[in-house]
């Protein structure tokens, strides 16, 4: 499928804390087609920050392992690059923009020489260009002063500025996928706003795939053509994001999506899941999400759910098994 | 049926003084810049605004959990802004709060049977003997069970931590109680369940809250009337229906309409503002708010708007309300922009 | 910034104000010099002679004053046993002290940083273990004891290097080791978990995100971060260097404060005492100034526009 | 690899058997985890055992000098490590001398401690102008190299155990007093000392309840990296020939006696250095250990 | 025991010197001087460094400690209370100036002016006046009788010149001294050398040794190592513990000499106690086995006594030796009503001062075990211990060393009056006959007198004596150097071979 820029299969990835190991990816698909932004969903400690650096190579060398499967960028198979290869994409092939715009810029150097590394890594430049590459881009997200921006420090910049910088950083390789996570998460409303407009007018110009991870439906809703689901380190459901709004398969995305407020009557009880996400060691046999789940029966404590597919829509639930299906 | 007021906050400040290390100037952190509003019996305030613009600051002024720099707080009649500290302790069992962080709001060295045992004991609540049973039923109402009286916080989930943090402040059956953020910090999943505990108390005691909050959505759901802040000060205060129905504030506006959409098929008219917050140890001068603004008029840059009151309570600070000739046109404008 | 310069100052003024009277008092109560100057047969009459001459008689208050009053216009008085300006010779003695001291300072940097760098680096490996283990072993050993090993070995049993006294570089060679071998320990430690801090941070995979090569990424990004905490440790260490100063010079006959200020204390030469003392408080009230100014420096975050 | 394979059932066993463990397991089960900190720890616990023991396991009297068998070398005549200048055995000597190490560490580490934290959490708690005075004497103390802080006072004030312990303390409260506060800053800018007030807890009992028993990590952590440090500037002071009385057997003493005899006794100098540089080694280790399992935070301290 | 090195390898030793050719000479000093002006400090390590700079009227001989002429060619008394000098003729100081009575009159004046505080001026108390007879005479004319002159002139004084001290002042003479010694200065840097080099003008001839260098080394290790790395070429003061491996190595030998300098256990008298009684303090010398502890503490590096004064003192006389007998010493203690069993008595002793010394009081305390008497060896930092000796707070014995101790007046004096607490004895008596001596002035009666006082001071057991102090010295093989009993380092004395 060459219209695929990136595809994952069966990505499991196992972490080494002291003598214990813990595997808080356990078997993730998806893929983006090109020009496509690709939403991911899931609460806190699903696996969206590791499966996205996992295709950055990011992982620490040391303490992780992906114990199988594969991460198809552009038709290579990234699981086993050498780390010099590797760098070729990043900042060039991929680019990262990361949840925390405050502590994601280095705080001794200047936004110049901040934005300047991956033109000096990627692109062989004299000063002059690179400085009015730089400045093009940092023009191109809405940065004013970018001339003297370039040498002030991040810490004389604000929230909402410094995320604008990250996404310039992202830009300047003029990569063919750009991963966010969570790009807006720790920005007000106002500035999310901002932030979200100004993503979907860069994708739009540069023709760029976008990976965007969040745990706002709203985001979701606002951005995503598609949509992956994960709960507790695996994919529960992939859908269309109209599909998904109306016609959530799997008892998980039902249950999200109906606890929102807006889905609730004002001042009545909200439709809420019971319990809580489990830990990646507390998770036992069976369905992940069975403990939690309204629907759950004999089965689903049992046994691992397969993933059942229907057209585009994909959902990991016994309910959908075609041999069960009895309940609503 | 006028509802009684429980708490009247008139003019209130709260300003910081900061040193910026050893090199530069100390600077003054207006965090909460004069401001009035009063909460009736019963019902659920909420205070709404971006990042540091003075929301915590004004629920632990109330609280005086920190002392105010000026104006008047007056909880069920009585002025509270100058009892000393041990005056004030013995109000704390009809005003309670709940925080943000669940994880730094417990003491991370006391069982959950020590923590819930303060206040009651502190307060003298109820016989020696029917307190721990007290304890249980309340354990029993946020969803624990008397298995967990002697563990200690980190052995439980956030959502977990946050019943707790709720459960110590409804033990002591105050009148009122600020929540700070109580679900910001939580996963969606966990963040409905807290929600309608919430929900649930106030039914069941009559509570009244202060619920301080970033999250619109939550706000639209579970509050009666809703203050707008921006850089210390209040810019609208509405009843909740009537504030998302119809928000005169351009900052509100622009607020409400930053919300996500809840449904990719759902349209939505965006005022996107342009800019960063300015910070509040600098506002700008007149409106704090024209720099942003995108009805800034010369008028803005120079005066402070007054409050203008509209139907049901509702106000707004804001120039294009005060001049009132023009009234009708401007609304219109604002509202077809 | 000026500001900063004499507030600072001011507190440099009360430390080591304090720092005199604490040490004025501590040492008029613990005995009277007189006793150790004068011949043993000098009869009584001249020492209560010599006691008045040096006020000694007078009540504790009125020496403080006296004392204090002189000490502000740079007076300690004369040394005891040479009448000579008792500041003059404690100042005498501060180049070989610094000597000493800054050799140490630049050897254990030189060493310290580049291994603490590298041990980070190769966190993990049989480098990184056996370099840790050697900085634990290498803070437990003392000073002193280190440097009668080295003299053991380097003077006594090869006769490689001199085991003292002072002058040329080669005296400079085994004191130096002594001093820096703490040092080196405690800044590659230092140096280490510095950099594995900075190496955890976001910014640094952004960096590395970005496709910056991971020697670039030590040497260019870590790096600069690391220096922010390394140099007020290197600042505060100076102190334990001029600390360890003292035992370095008594065990390797260096002629610098430290020493001198061994020798007064044993011969009460209380006037050296107090001088040493001074300069001692100020040297490391002025190394801390420039700590801060260094830090304010290289961390752009308070530096001045 | 096979070695450890006992631990890492045991591991695994903690970790499916949720029960919650007592203080002295969770202590020991972690200890095991970490050989530096075992080795820190056995190195400690024999260290409190030979001084505790010392009379009964000296193989000789340490302070009896039999002249005629002066200066014997290791292995000699029933002497392990030989004798000294007066012909006292070394071994006995050393192990007497970890007494007074033993005692130093503790004592000092006790009311250096016991000194500092009171202070740091009068100065943290009630800060205003109590906070100023205090702060700037521990900026004065501080603006003095430790060591020759020690040798100072105890130059002045005179020898012996006592005094020594006496300047160690004066010269090592600051630390405490110093952290101690900082600790106190932090914990009363937390949430749940806020809480507190606001559930209307009066001061004092937040001070003791709340804050006391979050400071004796802090406290024991400090505490443990600091013993070592008093026990080599005992050392270091006695060496210079002011410490504790040259008659006593002490590991400083030792030294600065035998290092006379460097050229021709080596085992002088050697045994007593390596019993410091063993002991330093184990109480760092044990502290590092302590610091890295109780608050992973303190790290940068 | 002269040193008898090994092999005689050939000097090839890198550093060091080829033989003749070397005319320099490093000594390794434990501290350094005071000040280098003449007159002022009393303390050994100043005088001795600066006696090669300026020379003394009368010198004694390094063997013998008899006196000998040096500046001065003849001393005589005119009457009791006037003594006559007469001076070497074409003498110069360094910068050329000629010595004369007036440099005489100038440097003696000079420790009698207050304003100077010079530590010598007590001891120069005596004297009234400094007359200026002749350029090579001048007379002295003192307050009181004052035998002791010769020796305060020869011990102390030093002659200076006064045109240039008058001319620079004090501060800069006290740091470039100008004498007429063998040596003039070159440089000196505090706590690290001081530098001389030869005055090819000097009165007595060239020195042989052209470059002296005192370099200070205050631990004895460092020294010991400097020496046998070949830095410098001799030192003084070695632990006898560290002889044989001096003798042993390649280019060293050993130098030996007893010295003037004598070592006692003081038994105090000035307050109440079992001290008091005469019979206690000779018992105590009988249950002390000196030879014991000269054999084995100080491997036989040491004289002893058994009086008050050292057979190098003048006038010595011999006298009764207590020796060793631990069963008198019982009956003694028991004669005086007290059970030695129930006995216990403080010892205190400086470490490091003098010879082994906190260490011969372990070994005077365990031989006083054997008698049952319980002894309490208390050490103290050395300014501790004088002062606790000055102030008279010293418990019942201690240990103590007095020199250079030529003159019978001045030790005596000095140790056993009331005034003096350096033996803290008194006894009535006893002081009685000092007084009367002390102002004897003719030579025969005044032996006389000093022979009775050393019997009776024995007979009384006013101290335990110990041992004159040998003083021991590391020397390169190659040097001519003959230790002095007055422990100084007179270069000009030494050469190459
Ligand atoms: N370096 C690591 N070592 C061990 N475990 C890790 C590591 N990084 C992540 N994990 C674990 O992997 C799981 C997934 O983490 P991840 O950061 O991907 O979650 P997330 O979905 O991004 O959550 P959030 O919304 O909080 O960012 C978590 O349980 C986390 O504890
Ligand atoms: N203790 C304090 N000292 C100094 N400044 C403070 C202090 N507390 C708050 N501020 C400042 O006051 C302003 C208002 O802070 P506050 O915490 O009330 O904001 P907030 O609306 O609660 O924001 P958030 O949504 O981030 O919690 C901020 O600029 C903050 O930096
Ligand atoms: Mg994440
Ligand atoms: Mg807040």
């Amino acid at each position: 499928m060459s219209d695929m820029i990136l595809k994952v299969n069966d990505l499991k990835i196992q972490f080494k804390t002291g003598k214990k190991t813990v595997q808080p990816i356990r078997g993730v698909d998806f893929s983006i087609k090109k020009g496509e932004t690709l939403g991911v969903v899931g609460e806190s400690g699903s696996g969206k920050s590791v499966t996205s650096l996992a295709v950055m190579g990011l992982l620490p060398e040391k303490t992780s392992e992906i114990i199988s499967g594969e991460i198809i960028f552009d038709g290579k198979d990234l699981t086993n690059l050498k780390e010099k290869q590797f760098r070729k994409l990043r900042g060039n092939d991929i680019s990262m923009i990361f949840q925390e715009p405050m502590t994601s810029l280095n705080p001794v150097f200047t936004i110049g020489e901040q934005l300047s590394e991956p033109l000096k890594q990627h692109r062989k430049m004299s000063k002059k260009e690179i400085e009015s590459t730089i400045i093009d881009v940092l023009n191109q997200v809405g940065i004013p002063r970018a001339e003297q921006i370039i040498n002030e420090y991040p810490h004389q910049l604000s929230g909402g500025m410094r995320q604008r910088v990250m996404i310039s950083l992202a830009l300047l390789g003029q990569p063919k996928l750009i991963i966010a996570d969570e790009p807006t998460t720790a920005l007000d409303v106002t500035i999310q706003a901002q932030i979200l407009k100004l993503m979907k007018d860069i994708k739009k110009e540069n023709d760029m795939s976008l990976l965007l991870i969040t745990h706002d439906l709203g985001v979701v809703a606002e951005m995503c053509d598609r949509v992956v689901v994960m709960y507790a380190g695996e994919i529960v459901e992939v859908a269309e994001v109209n599909e998904l709004f109306d016609n959530p398969l799997h008892p998980y995305t039902k249950g999200l999506i109906e606890s929102l407020p807006s889905k609730n009557t004002r001042k009545n009880r909200l439709y809420s899941i019971k319990g809580q996400v489990p830990k990646p060691d507390e998770i036992t046999e069976g369905c992940i999400f069975a403990n939690r789940c309204p629907f759950a029966f004999e089965k689903c404590f049992e046994e691992t759910p397969p993933i059942h597919q229907f057209g585009n829509h994909m959902s990991k639930c016994w309910l959908q098994d075609s041999n069960k299906d009895e309940v609503s | 049926m006028e509802a009684k007021i429980l708490l009247e906050i008139k003019n209130l400040k709260k300003h910081f003084e900061i040193s910026q290390g050893m090199f530069k100037e100390k600077i003054n952190v207006r965090a909460v810049d004069d401001i009035s509003f009063s909460i009736k019996e019963g019902e659920t305030f909420a205070l709404v605004g971006e990042s540091g613009c003075g929301k915590s600051t004004t629920g632990r002024t109330i609280l005086r959990l920190t002392d105010p720099t000026d104006g008047q707080i007056i909880f069920k009649g009585k002025n509270i802004e100058n009892l000393p500290y041990n005056q004030m302790r013995s109000l704390r069992n009809s005003m309670q709060m709940v925080f943000q962080d669940p994880y730094a709001s417990l003491n991370p060295k006391k069982t959950i049977r020590q923590i819930l045992m303060e206040p009651l004991r502190v307060h003298s609540k109820f016989p020696k003997e029917e307190r721990l049973e007290k304890i249980n039923n309340m354990l029993k109402i946020v969803g624990l069970s008397e298995e967990h009286l002697d563990r200690y916080p980190h052995e439980f989930s956030g959502g977990q931590r946050q019943r707790i943090g709720i459960a110590r402040a409804v033990i002591l059956q105050p009148d009122f109680i600020i929540a700070d953020e109580p679900v910001s910090a939580l996963d969606v999943s966990v963040q409905s369940q807290v929600i309608n505990l919430m929900l649930d108390l106030q039914k069941e005691f009559g509570l009244t809250y202060l619920f301080i909050s970033h999250d619109l959505s939550v706000i639209e759901h579970m509050t009666d009337r809703v203050a707008v802040m921006y850089l210390g000060k209040i810019v609208e205060i509405a009843d909740t229906e009537e504030l998302f129905a119809n928000p005169k504030h351009p900052y509100t506006q622009a607020l409400i309409s930053a919300v996500p959409i809840s449904h990719p098929t759902e349209e939505k008219e965006r005022i996107i503002l342009t800019g960063d917050v300015p910070s509040p140890a600098n506002p700008p001068s007149g409106c704090s708010f024209h720099t942003r603004c995108p009805f800034a008029m010369d008028v803005c840059r120079k005066v402070a708007p007054e409050a203008k009151e509209f139907k049901n309570g509702h106000k707004a600070n804001c120039h294009l309300y005060t001049d009132s000739e023009k009234k009708e046109e401007k609304e219109y404008a604002i509202n077809h922009s | 910034m000026l500001d900063f310069i004499i507030k600072r100052f001011f507190q440099v003024i009360v430390v080591v104000f304090l720092a005199l009277t604490v040490v004025f008092f501590l040492i008029r109560i613990s005995g009277d010099p007189t006793t150790l100057f004068l011949p043993p047969d000098a009869p009584k009459e001249q020492i209560e002679e010599y006691k008045e001459l040096l006020g000694y008689n007078r009540p504790l208050i009125v020496q403080y004053g006296d004392f204090m009053f002189h000490a502000i216009q740079g007076d300690f008085g004369e040394s005891l046993r040479s009448q000579e300006d008792a500041l003059g010779i404690v100042i005498s003695r501060i180049p070989a002290t610094f000597q000493l001291a800054i050799s140490a300072l630049l050897i254990a940097l030189v060493i310290a940083i580049p291994l603490g760098v590298l041990s980070a680096y190769k966190r993990n490996t049989v480098f990184d273990k056996v370099g840790v283990a050697l900085t634990v072993v290498g803070q437990a050993i003392p000073s002193f004891w280190l440097g009668l090993i080295l003299i053991y070995f380097f003077a006594a049993q090869f006769k490689l290097l001199p085991s003292g006294g002072g002058g040329t570089p080669i005296h400079l060679i085994l004191p130096t080791l002594t001093l820096a071998a703490y040092s080196v320990a405690r800044f590659t430690r230092f140096t280490r978990s510095a950099m594995l801090d900075v190496l955890r941070k976001d910014y640094i995979r952004t960096s590395k995100a970005s496709g910056v090569p991971t020697f670039r990424l030590i040497m260019r990004y870590a790096l600069r971060n690391s220096l922010i905490p390394i140099i007020t440790l290197v600042a505060l260490d100076l102190g334990v260097l001029l600390g360890g100063a003292v035992i370095t010079e008594v065990v390797f006959s260096w002629p610098g404060v430290g020493r001198l200020l061994m020798q007064s204390l044993m011969n009460r030469d209380f006037p050296i005492v107090l001088a040493g003392v001074f300069i001692i408080a100020l040297i490391y009230a002025l190394v801390n100034f420039i700590a801060d100014v260094l830090y304010a420096y290289v961390n752009p975050q308070i530096r001045v526009k | 690899m096979s070695s450890s394979l006992p631990q890492s059932e045991q591991a695994i066993k903690n970790f499916v058997e949720p029960k919650r463990k007592s203080g002295i397991e969770t202590f020991f089960s972690n200890l095991l985890r970490s050989w530096t900190g075992m080795l820190g720890f056995i190195i400690i616990l024999s260290l409190i055992l030979i001084s505790l023991l010392g009379q009964w396991i000296t193989p000789f009297d340490p302070y009896y000098a039999e002249f005629g068998k002066k200066l014997l070398p290791p292995m000699t005549d029933g002497h392990l490590l030989g004798t000294d200048q007066l012909g006292r055995d070394i071994f006995s000597r050393i192990i007497m001398g970890a007494r007074v190490s033993v005692i130093i560490g503790l004592a000092t580490a006790l009311i250096a401690g016991l000194i500092g934290t009171i202070i740091g959490i009068i100065a943290g708690f009630f800060r205003g102008w109590v906070d100023v005075i205090l702060m700037r004497i521990v900026d004065v103390t501080l603006s003095f190299p430790f060591i020759l802080l020690v040798l100072v006072i105890n130059a002045i004030i005179g020898a012996g155990l006592r005094n020594i312990i006496i300047s160690l303390a004066v010269g090592g409260w600051v630390i405490f007093a110093r952290v101690i506060r900082s600790e106190v800053l932090a914990l009363r800018e937390k949430e749940f000392i806020t809480a507190c007030i606001a559930t209307g807890v009066s001061r004092f009992e937040i001070l003791i309840k709340h804050i006391v028993p979050n400071l004796f990590t802090p406290i024991i952590i400090l505490a443990s990296l600091q013993i070592g440090t008093y026990i080599i500037a005992e050392a270091s002071i006695s060496f210079l020939g002011f410490g504790v009385a040259p008659s006593t057997p002490a590991w400083g003493n030792m030294l600065n006696e035998g290092k006379d005899y460097i050229f021709s006794s080596w085992w002088l100098i050697t045994f007593p250095g390596l019993a410091i540089v063993i002991t330093a080694l184990g109480v760092n280790l044990f502290g590092d250990w302590l610091r890295d399992t109780l608050d992973p935070e303190l790290k940068g301290e | 025991t002269e040193g008898t090195s090994g092999q005689d390898e050939p000097s090839s030793d890198g550093n060091n010197n080829v033989g003749n050719e070397k005319d320099g000479l490093v000594i390794g000093f434990e501290a350094d001087a005071g000040t280098l002006m003449a007159n002022s400090d009393v303390n050994y390590t100043t005088d001795t460094q600066i006696r090669n700079i300026y020379d003394s009227l009368i010198e004694r001989d390094g063997q013998t400690g008899e006196y000998i002429p040096s500046l001065a060619t003849e001393w005589e008394n005119v009457d009791e209370l006037t003594w006559r000098l007469t001076l070497r003729e074409g003498v110069k100081f360094h910068n050329g100036a000629d010595f004369n009575a007036e440099s005489v009159k100038f440097s003696i004046d000079y420790i009698l002016d207050e304003t100077n505080q010079s530590f010598y001026r007590s001891r120069w108390a005596n004297v009234e006046e400094v007359t200026v007879l002749s350029p090579t005479e001048v007379e002295i004319k003192t307050s009181v009788p004052f035998p002791s002159l010769i020796q305060r002139i020869t011990e102390d004084l030093l002659i200076m010149e006064p045109g240039y001290v008058e001319e620079v002042g004090t501060d800069i003479a006290a740091k470039e001294p100008i004498g007429t010694g063998a040596y003039k200065f070159v440089e000196w840097s505090r706590d690290n050398f001081l530098k001389l080099e030869a005055n090819e003008d000097y009165w007595q001839g060239e020195p042989a040794i052209k470059e002296v260098e005192f370099r200070y080394i205050p631990e004895f290790s460092s020294r010991m190592s400097a020496f046998l790395g070949g830095e410098i070429d001799f030192f003084k003061n070695i632990p006898v513990d560290s002889v044989a491996e001096i003798e042993s190595a390649e280019n060293a030998k050993i130098g030996e000499v007893s010295s003037a300098r004598i070592n006692y256990l003081a038994l105090n008298t000035f307050h109440d106690g079992p001290l008091q009684d005469v019979k206690v303090r000779q018992a105590l010398n009988y249950a002390v086995n000196v030879d014991e502890l000269l054999e084995s503490i100080l491997n036989g590096y040491g004289t002893k006594m058994t009086g008050p004064l050292a057979v190098i003192n003048s006038n010595y006389v011999e006298t009764n030796d207590y020796g060793y007998d631990p069963d008198k010493a019982v009956e003694l203690i028991e004669e005086a009503g007290y059970n030695p069993e129930e006995l216990t008595l403080t010892l205190d002793t400086p470490n490091g001062r003098y010879p082994m010394d906190s260490h011969v009081a372990q070994g005077i305390a365990s031989q006083l075990q054997k008698i049952g008497v319980q002894v309490e060896v208390q050490v103290n930092e050395w300014g501790n211990h004088l002062e606790k000796i000055q102030n008279r707070e010293m418990g019942d014995m201690f240990i103590l060393g007095w020199g250079p101790a030529f003159d019978p007046q001045s030790t005596i004096e000095n140790l056993f009056t009331e005034e003096a607490p350096y033996s803290s004895f008194y006894d009535e008596e006893i002081e009685a006959e000092i007084q009367e001596t002390n102002a004897i002035f003719n030579e025969e009666d005044r032996f006389e007198g000093y022979a009775n006082l050393q019997h009776d001071l024995v007979e009384q057991a006013a101290w335990v004596p110990l041992w004159q102090q040998a003083d021991l010295y590391a020397i390169n093989k190659d040097l001519n150097f003959e230790p002095r009993v007055d422990e100084k380092m007179q270069v000009y004395e030494m050469s190459w071979n």
